[in-house]
């Protein structure tokens, strides 16, 4: 166990080697950041100006040597724009993300399991046509949309809430709403199939022959069997949400690190993007790893 | 505590540096709020360049102008302010330590500024600067310490004081008590950053902002509490005279007159955008009031272009209609209908919408190779004077110029160096010689944009909105 | 043991007994039918009405909808620039549908596959496969969007290979998964014993237990790549206009959402009910390839 | 009309299937007493699983359907109970054993959580719960319960899990235990003490036993009363003895002439070269040695039986040999070419050559596919065999052949009883007309008669094409009668091969000897003379 996470470890780091270099050279093809910081009207010496003074004029591979070098010594290098260490930049919005992610999920994996498994407890049901096309219609609903209806709704008519920020747990409870609707609809789907297999198993007819109530049959006994995908989406989720919500992030002004990302890559500030792929991409590498270590915590016959 | 306000910006602050105060949202929180300049253009009244840390100028020769500093100025840093801070913030900006924005105004003019005493300055240059005053109103002064390199932490002797950054989330500035001038009714103001224009418009509904500076035309429903104003921005599209057919200055016509735009207004951009006869605002120097918009005549574009056709003009060359996406509000709607206007007046024009680096590289020179290709761009000029833009757009060798004209070379060349009444008709000569006879773009539009200000403050947006706003503007109510 | 029925039923073809169980649920019926339908508009749309949907007409902009004062084609409102939508919708229906379907079935059979490889084939591969998928999870569609538009050129084609890359992950991932499990199964076992290839083991006996998830995920990929396509070409990648989809179309009546509703109601709803038509459709399939709960169409049909 | 404990009254199921209704039981009525033994002795597939489940309120409904009757339990019918009335009884007062113990025992966790289960589902604190699993699992005999509660089902032996699935019915003394088939993966010794158990239990609770079993061994040693099932009906009922000696039905005096262990003994032909050849042989998981380095030849045509103890590693043998699990050291040699270090692609080439019936039926069936295509997917993979246009034919063949019919090749997995799947299981092994088979437990769940069938069906084959069989089995009376020789193993060893006369006639070790006198007679005369014997022996 202990050499499998070693192992695990070490080409989760040549990955993540991978990414950067990868990162790091297909970014640099993507156009010129000056062009991007300065405006229209700036002379080509303001441009030449700013890309000696970030190092842009050298060979792209002296660049990628200087970065590397600077990286060994834990220097994510200075953000293009923003005249301070990329990784700050990063670690400030990523703790926002991370705490939106981990809210978010939670609410997820409680609420699309319990309405996932009895939906396919009571298959055909009214309560599974009506949870599915109801998480169905939220899911695939352009994001957008839910968002400003919620903040016309609940902000603008009904003043209920505040219509964006952060400061209040009040200002939490729209981004989450909004980014927990798809995450729930998919893993509810997600959840809802699985449990439908695993509710045929031979084994719940001894657990119903032991006098299990249903409540254990569908939470204990099923839910464990059918865990394996659901997890596996749920992970998947996760790490778009890690990526950064993008949309909830601009609307309601959450100061995470999708918007920071965007607005990296189209302004091409390298550092930044890197340090953030990198940040990111950690926290998806270890989330893929307990992932797969659950699988075995969760089906021993899985374990070798 | 009542007098806080609380004002919601289009995006975050990358910096909060003064010698980028030229950027709209970093002027709206720097600019005469916490840093101050020399000299201050008066935008509500007709008052020219005013005095703000300049007292007064005078021009000793004709290279050379004084200014006469205010005294009993300090930082709010405490530092007092002197000729010598000037003298830095000036070289600030043209140092390779940093990317100042503010430099850019300064280009091509050799200038030395030299402290004759604490609250005297010499600022001398070469060509001479008749408009030095003006240029005046973009140098942001910072006390002579502050470092070459970028800096997030601004000191100025304006009427506020950064307080507060957390970054991603708002900007805290509180009222100084020992500013130089009338202290303002606002003790302190947040700005937060939102870039959903509705969820801006909704925020001073709600009561969670003062002051949304710009939100879309399509939530300015209220009377009562949303302001237009024109935002100095132009919309156009650039010509390069070099590709074929637009040489042909009977294709250029045609172009103009295929476009209906009025029938854009009130529709696709809102009430109060105004047809443009040139590349500035009409509040700018130099402004000929007797230019007209051409007429939207599609049969007489056709026509010309039949005639050019007839010349051996290659008018069915296929070119684009490059458009950025997201440039304005209804961009993509606006390009859509010209390429199809454009269609429909028998040119054989495609549209291409593209992303921001794209854009830059259709803009700027090396301009793109291959199929011939009008740009769309808007141009924000709100400084009063048209030589921040005619080089650029117009000068053979400006970076984003499809102009090839000596004639225009020499116009703007003059007019630079002209002062008073000369300078306004040099001006206004050009604008009429790019018009009329070069018909050098297709000029679209002066654009409005819209503010909503909470009833519970009194401030109205001027032209200046767009790069600035200024606290001791704001009245309680 | 008796059996009732001493004569047998005419053995009928395949295709008439999927009809049958098909129209055994209605909600199945009716969403084939839906999509039917829009593959109908996805054919001839554009043929029949690619005129009247680029036809602008400023007078009748942002013109409400339900009323047949400007001929039928308006029934569903006009667009910003007066363009009737029914008739931009049934035209879009082309695009979108192939970029998505493009997009989704790639990224279905990619990862499906390579997910099969990870969980069957040896360590060294499956190590390689799962670090490519975490690379991959980590990248930021934008970002790679971004430098595709760079390097290649901006096409159709290349839309849908950065869609398609983007959800690899989470089919590889959910496949790796559940083959894990399912090979522990005696008759993954029996079939090994028969010599069976593990092309056909994989094909034969562990993909039919995880393609309904599968399914399932990637219907509501399916609206995820409808919205995120408009995302990209935000970026200048892929559609533009005059060029449509709905999920342009959605997201160019983003900012009338609170004036004009209907511009991208309409072609969001689109979106939706093709969505869910897709996902109770993949229901239906789960119940009527498992021969363990066929009998719920079976028995409908015979209540019917 | 006494009151009975358990009573059944004109109970009827139907499933609904795709090519229409099956009845599966019909108009069937028994009761049982306190204290009683009922044996339910009957044809394959003749309704004894699904009655039973019926009494569990086990059926899905639908597709199944309890189309008329009553279980009256305690003075209420059971089927007019609401669910959470049945589900309180269920386990508590009624508890069911089930026919095929892997696939019902839920794969993810350990058996002691499930074995403590069934009491903390009906509220008995967790401690207590868990001290009584503990005592019932060393009361089935299983090794070291310590460590065993804490394993999950897959690493026991198919015998161990039928043993701990006997614990968990056991675990709260119902009042009425259904046993289906408890004792098919038994080894006789063990199968003894296991009745045993459930003798003293119904000595000490007054529990009814309905017991559903095939084994006439089993019915003369325990049973009270017996009925006898055919095609969904009771075509008899009566005392063991009357059972026995005189059959009334036709079925049942089929069944009783069935009884196997009454043939000639083979004659094993005589040496040829080994087909199969184990040497050294060994295989631990993780500490525990499940096979400690066994030797054996199997000869072309031979029938080599192994029996033994439960969990002494037959089955390892047979996953070994097939390469379904790597051996940790040792050779299997297939016409002098080791197995073990084969590449891949080789093997699958020999693949053909060598089949498998597994012990668990259920299981080894993939539940998508049709009878048809089960059967049908081995000349898929080797082409060649048989023409795809005979495939219905030859499917239908083999079925038959077996003891099913025609129409069951549409139906999937799920739709048939036990021993049904255990006959697809054959019929699959057969139809690549390989040379060696092995059978692991292949004809346990089979009534006697159906067993005879097929017995017969592979002793024609051995004859005919010179098939060579790995027989393993608990069953001694059938390896009388199949097996050429014997291999009798213990805890990982072989502890005695010969030819089966010689183990029969007279087996040298003590282990072999016990086993031998384990066995029980289908007479019930003289299984109670054993009886009478064995119990002196036990009481002295
Ligand atoms: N789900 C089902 N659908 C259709 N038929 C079924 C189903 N389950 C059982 N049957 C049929 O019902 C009959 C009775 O099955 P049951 O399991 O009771 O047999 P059994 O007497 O227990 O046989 P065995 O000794 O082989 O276990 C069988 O013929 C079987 O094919
Ligand atoms: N995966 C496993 N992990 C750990 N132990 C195992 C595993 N599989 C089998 N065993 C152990 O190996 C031993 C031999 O098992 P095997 O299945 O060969 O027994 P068997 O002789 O077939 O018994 P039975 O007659 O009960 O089927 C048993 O004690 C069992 O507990
Ligand atoms: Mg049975
Ligand atoms: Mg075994
Ligand atoms: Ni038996």
């Amino acid at each position: 166990m202990k050499q499998q996470i070693g192992q695990r470890a070490l080409t989760s780091l040549i990955s993540l080697l991978g990414l950067v270099v990868l990162v790091f050279f297909l970014s640099r093809l993507t156009g010129d950041p000056a062009a991007l910081f300065l405006p229209v009207d700036a002379s080509e010496e303001m441009r030449q100006n700013f890309r000696a003074l970030h190092g842009l004029n050298d060979p792209i591979v002296v660049q990628f040597g200087n970065y590397m070098a600077d990286l060994a010594r834990g220097d994510f290098g200075e953000s293009l724009r923003r005249a301070r260490p990329a990784l700050d930049i990063v670690l400030e919005a990523f703790v926002w993300t991370l705490q939106l992610a981990l809210i978010t999920m939670s609410l997820v994996a409680v609420a699309a399991i319990f309405v996932g498994s009895v939906a396919a407890f009571t298959v055909g049901s009214k309560f599974d046509r009506f949870a599915s096309l109801l998480s169905l219609v939220g899911a695939s609903a352009p994001d957008f949309w839910v968002a400003i209806l919620a903040i016309v709704l609940f902000s603008l008519q009904l003043g209920w809430l505040p219509t964006s920020g952060t400061g209040t747990i009040w200002h939490w409870i729209m981004p989450v709403a909004v980014l927990f609707i798809r995450p729930f609809g998919l893993i509810l789907q997600v959840v809802r199939g699985s449990m439908l297999s695993a509710l045929g198993s031979p084994y719940v007819k001894t657990a119903r022959a032991k006098g299990v109530k249903s409540k254990s049959i569908i939470f204990v006994h099923t839910l464990r069997n059918g865990m394996l995908p659901v997890i596996t989406v749920m992970g998947d989720q996760a790490a778009a949400l890690l990526n950064g919500a993008v949309v909830v992030e601009s609307i309601f002004g959450f100061p995470g690190v999708g918007k920071l990302m965007i607005d990296a890559i189209l302004q091409r500030d390298f550092n930044v993007i890197l340090a953030a792929i990198m940040v990111t991409a950690l926290a998806i590498f270890i989330m893929n790893l307990l992932i797969d270590l659950s699988y075995a915590l969760l089906d021993p016959r899985i374990r070798k | 505590q009542d007098s806080e306000v609380t004002i919601v910006l289009s995006e975050e602050l990358d910096l909060i540096d003064p010698c980028m105060a030229t950027r709209s949202n970093i002027g709206r929180v720097v600019l005469q709020n916490i840093s101050e300049t020399l000299t201050e253009l008066d935008v509500r009244g007709d008052g020219g360049v005013m005095p703000r840390l300049a007292e007064s100028w005078e021009l000793v020769d004709e290279n050379t102008w004084r200014f006469m500093l205010r005294d009993g100025v300090t930082f709010s840093d405490g530092t007092a302010f002197d000729a010598g801070d000037v003298v830095h913030s000036f070289e600030r900006t043209q140092s390779d330590a940093n990317s100042c924005e503010i430099s850019r105004y300064y280009e091509g003019i050799d200038m030395q500024l030299t402290a004759v005493d604490d609250l005297t300055l010499d600022i001398r240059t070469d060509p001479a600067q008749p408009i030095m005053p003006l240029l005046m109103t973009l140098l942001t002064i910072v006390p002579s310490e502050t470092s070459m390199e970028f800096t997030r932490d601004p000191i100025g002797t304006g009427p506020y004081q950064l307080t507060e950054w957390n970054v991603g989330q708002s900007i805290r500035l509180e009222r100084r008590d020992d500013y130089w001038g009338e202290a303002s009714d606002v003790s302190a103001a947040t700005y937060v950053f939102r870039s959903e224009p509705s969820v801006r418009a909704a925020m001073v509904q709600t009561g969670e902002a003062h002051i949304a500076p710009s939100i879309s035309a399509l939530e300015a429903t209220n009377p009562a509490t949303d302001f237009s104003y024109p935002n100095s921005e132009t919309t156009y599209l650039r010509i390069d005279q070099m590709t074929a057919p637009f040489g042909d200055v009977r294709v250029r016509q045609a172009l103009n007159m295929a476009i209906d735009r009025e029938a854009f207004i009130g529709t696709i951009l809102p009430d109060g955008s105004i047809p443009a006869v040139a590349v500035v605002p009409p509040t700018t120097l130099g402004w000929n009031g007797d230019l007209t918009t051409v007429d939207y005549d599609p049969e007489g574009a056709r026509a010309l272009l039949a005639e050019a056709k007839a010349d051996g003009v290659a008018v069915d060359t296929e070119f684009m209609v490059v458009g950025r996406i997201g440039n304005f509000p209804g961009a993509t709607e606006l390009y859509e209908a010209i390429t199809a206007m454009l269609t429909e007046a028998g040119f054989n024009a495609k549209l291409q919408m593209v992303e921001v680096a794209e854009h830059e590289q259709f803009y700027s020179r090396p301009y793109v190779e291959g199929t011939p290709y009008l740009i769309g761009a808007q141009h924000d000029n709100s400084r009063g004077d048209p030589v921040f833009s005619m080089y650029f757009k117009y000068h053979s060798e400006g970076r984003q110029s499809g102009v090839y004209d000596e004639r225009v070379d020499a116009l703007i060349d003059q007019a630079t160096a002209a002062t008073g009444d000369e300078r306004e008709a040099l001006w206004s000569e050009l604008f009429a010689l790019l018009h009329d006879e070069i018909v050098s773009d297709v000029l679209l539009f002066h654009m409005v944009g819209f503010a909503r200000v909470s009833e519970s403050i009194s401030f109205t947006p001027t032209i200046a909105t767009n790069s600035s706003l200024q606290l001791s503007e704001i009245g309680l109510e | 043991m008796t059996e009732l029925s001493t004569q047998h039923r005419p053995v009928r073809s395949k295709s008439h007994r999927m009809l049958a169980l098909l129209w055994a649920d209605k909600f199945a019926f009716t969403a084939a039918g839906f999509l039917c339908l829009m593959i109908l508009c996805a054919l001839f749309g554009p043929m029949l009405l690619a005129d009247a949907a680029s036809g602008q007409n400023l007078r009748a902009r942002n013109s409400v909808p339900f009323t047949l004062d400007r001929g039928w084609l308006y029934i569903l409102g006009g667009d910003a620039l007066g363009r009737p939508l029914l008739a931009r919708i049934v035209v879009a229906a082309q695009n979108t549908l192939m970029i998505a379907a493009g997009a989704v079935v790639c990224s279905l059979a990619i990862g499906t596959f390579l997910g099969l490889l990870a969980g069957y084939a040896g360590r060294i591969w499956a190590e390689v496969i799962l670090r490519l998928a975490d690379v991959i999870m980590s990248f930021p569609s934008l970002l790679l969007a971004v430098i595709v538009l760079y390097i290649l050129e901006p096409s159709v084609a290349n839309l849908v290979l950065v869609l398609a890359i983007t959800r690899i992950p989470v089919y590889l991932r959910t496949t790796r998964a559940e083959v894990l499990e399912v090979r522990e199964r005696m008759f993954v076992q029996a079939a090994q014993v028969m010599g069976a290839s593990r092309r056909r083991i994989i094909f034969k006996h562990i993909l039919p237990v995880t393609l309904p998830t599968l399914i399932t995920i990637a219907t509501l990929d399916f609206a995820f790549v409808m919205l995120a396509e408009s995302a990209l070409s935000f970026l200048g990648i892929g559609i533009q206009p005059p060029e449509i989809t709905w999920g342009l179309m959605v997201s160019q009546g983003r900012a009338y959402l609170t004036s004009a509703w209907w511009l991208a109601f309409w072609p969001g709803l689109a979106i939706i009910l093709t969505t869910m038509s897709l996902n109770l459709l993949s229901s239906w399939m789960r119940v009527a390839l498992d021969p363990t709960q066929r009998w719920r169409l079976e028995m409908e049909k015979r209540n019917a | 009309m006494p009151e009975h404990l358990l009573e059944v009254c004109n109970l009827s199921v139907r499933f609904h299937t795709a090519q229409g209704p099956v009845q599966a039981v019909d108009n069937v009525s028994w009761h049982l007493d306190r204290g009683e033994t009922l044996a339910i002795l009957g044809e394959s597939g003749s309704g004894k699983s699904v009655s039973s489940a019926a009494i569990m309120n086990l059926i899905d409904c639908p597709p199944g359907e309890i189309t008329q009757g009553e279980i009256w339990f305690d003075g209420q019918d059971l089927l007019t109970l609401s669910n959470e009335r049945r589900r309180a009884l269920n386990g508590k007062r009624i508890a069911m054993i089930f026919q095929d113990p892997l696939s019902h025992f839920n794969p993810v966790y350990t058996v002691g959580w499930q074995i403590a289960e069934s009491m903390t589902a009906h509220d008995r604190p967790a401690s207590e719960a868990w001290a009584r699993a503990h005592d019932l699992v060393k009361r089935v005999g299983i090794p070291e319960p310590d460590q065993a509660l804490r394993k999950y089902p897959h690493q026991f032996s198919g015998g161990q899990r039928q043993r701990l699935m006997i614990a968990m019915a056991l675990a709260l003394k119902p009042d009425v235990l259904i046993a289906d088939e408890p004792t098919t993966a038994l080894d006789v010794t063990v199968q003894a003490e296991v009745l045993t158990l459930l003798e003293d239990l119904q000595a000490e609770t007054g529990m009814g036993l309905v017991l559903i079993t095939h084994d006439l061994g089993v019915v003369a040693d325990v049973a009270d009363r017996v009925v006898v099932m055919e095609k969904g009906k009771i075509v008899e009922s009566g005392t063991p003895h009357a059972i026995y000696h005189t059959p009334g039905h036709p079925y049942t005096r089929k069944l009783v002439a069935a009884a196997p262990g009454k043939g000639a003994l083979r004659q094993p032909s005589t040496a040829s070269e080994p087909l199969l050849s184990c040497r050294d042989l060994a295989k631990s998981y993780g500490g525990f040695d499940a096979l400690k380095g066994i030797s054996f030849d199997l000869m072309k045509g031979e029938t080599l039986a192994i029996v033994g103890e439960s969990g002494s590693g037959k089955s390892t043998v047979a996953r070994l040999v097939l390469r379904l699990e790597d051996a940790t050291h040792g050779q299997v040699l297939w016409k002098g070419d080791n197995l073990l270090t084969m590449s891949r692609r080789d093997m699958t080439g020999l693949r053909r050559q060598m089949q498998m019936v597994f012990q668990d039926p259920t299981q080894s069936l993939n539940p998508r596919m049709s009878v048809h295509e089960l059967v049908s997917e081995a000349w898929a993979i080797h082409p060649g065999i048989v023409e795809r246009r005979h495939w219905r034919d030859r499917v239908v063949a083999l079925l038959e052949q077996v003891g099913l019919t025609a129409d069951h090749a549409t139906r999937f997995p799920h739709q048939f009883s036990g021993g049904q799947r255990q006959r697809i299981a054959i019929a699959r092994a057969l139809a690549l007309n390989p040379e060696m088979i092995i059978c692991d437990e292949a004809v346990s769940a089979l009534d006697v008669s159906i067993q005879a069938q097929v017995i017969d069906l592979l002793g024609e084959l051995r004859d005919r094409l010179g098939l060579s069989f790995i027989f393993i089995a608990h069953d001694l009376p059938v390896v009388r009668d199949f097996a050429d020789r014997v291999l009798v193993m213990q805890a990982g060893h072989i502890v005695e091969q010969g030819k089966t006369q010689d183990i029969f006639n007279a087996p040298s070790m003590p282990y072999t000897q016990r086993l031998l006198a384990a066995g029980l007679d289908p007479d019930p005369d003289v299984q109670a003379e054993r009886r009478a014997a064995r119990l002196l022996l036990a009481n002295s």
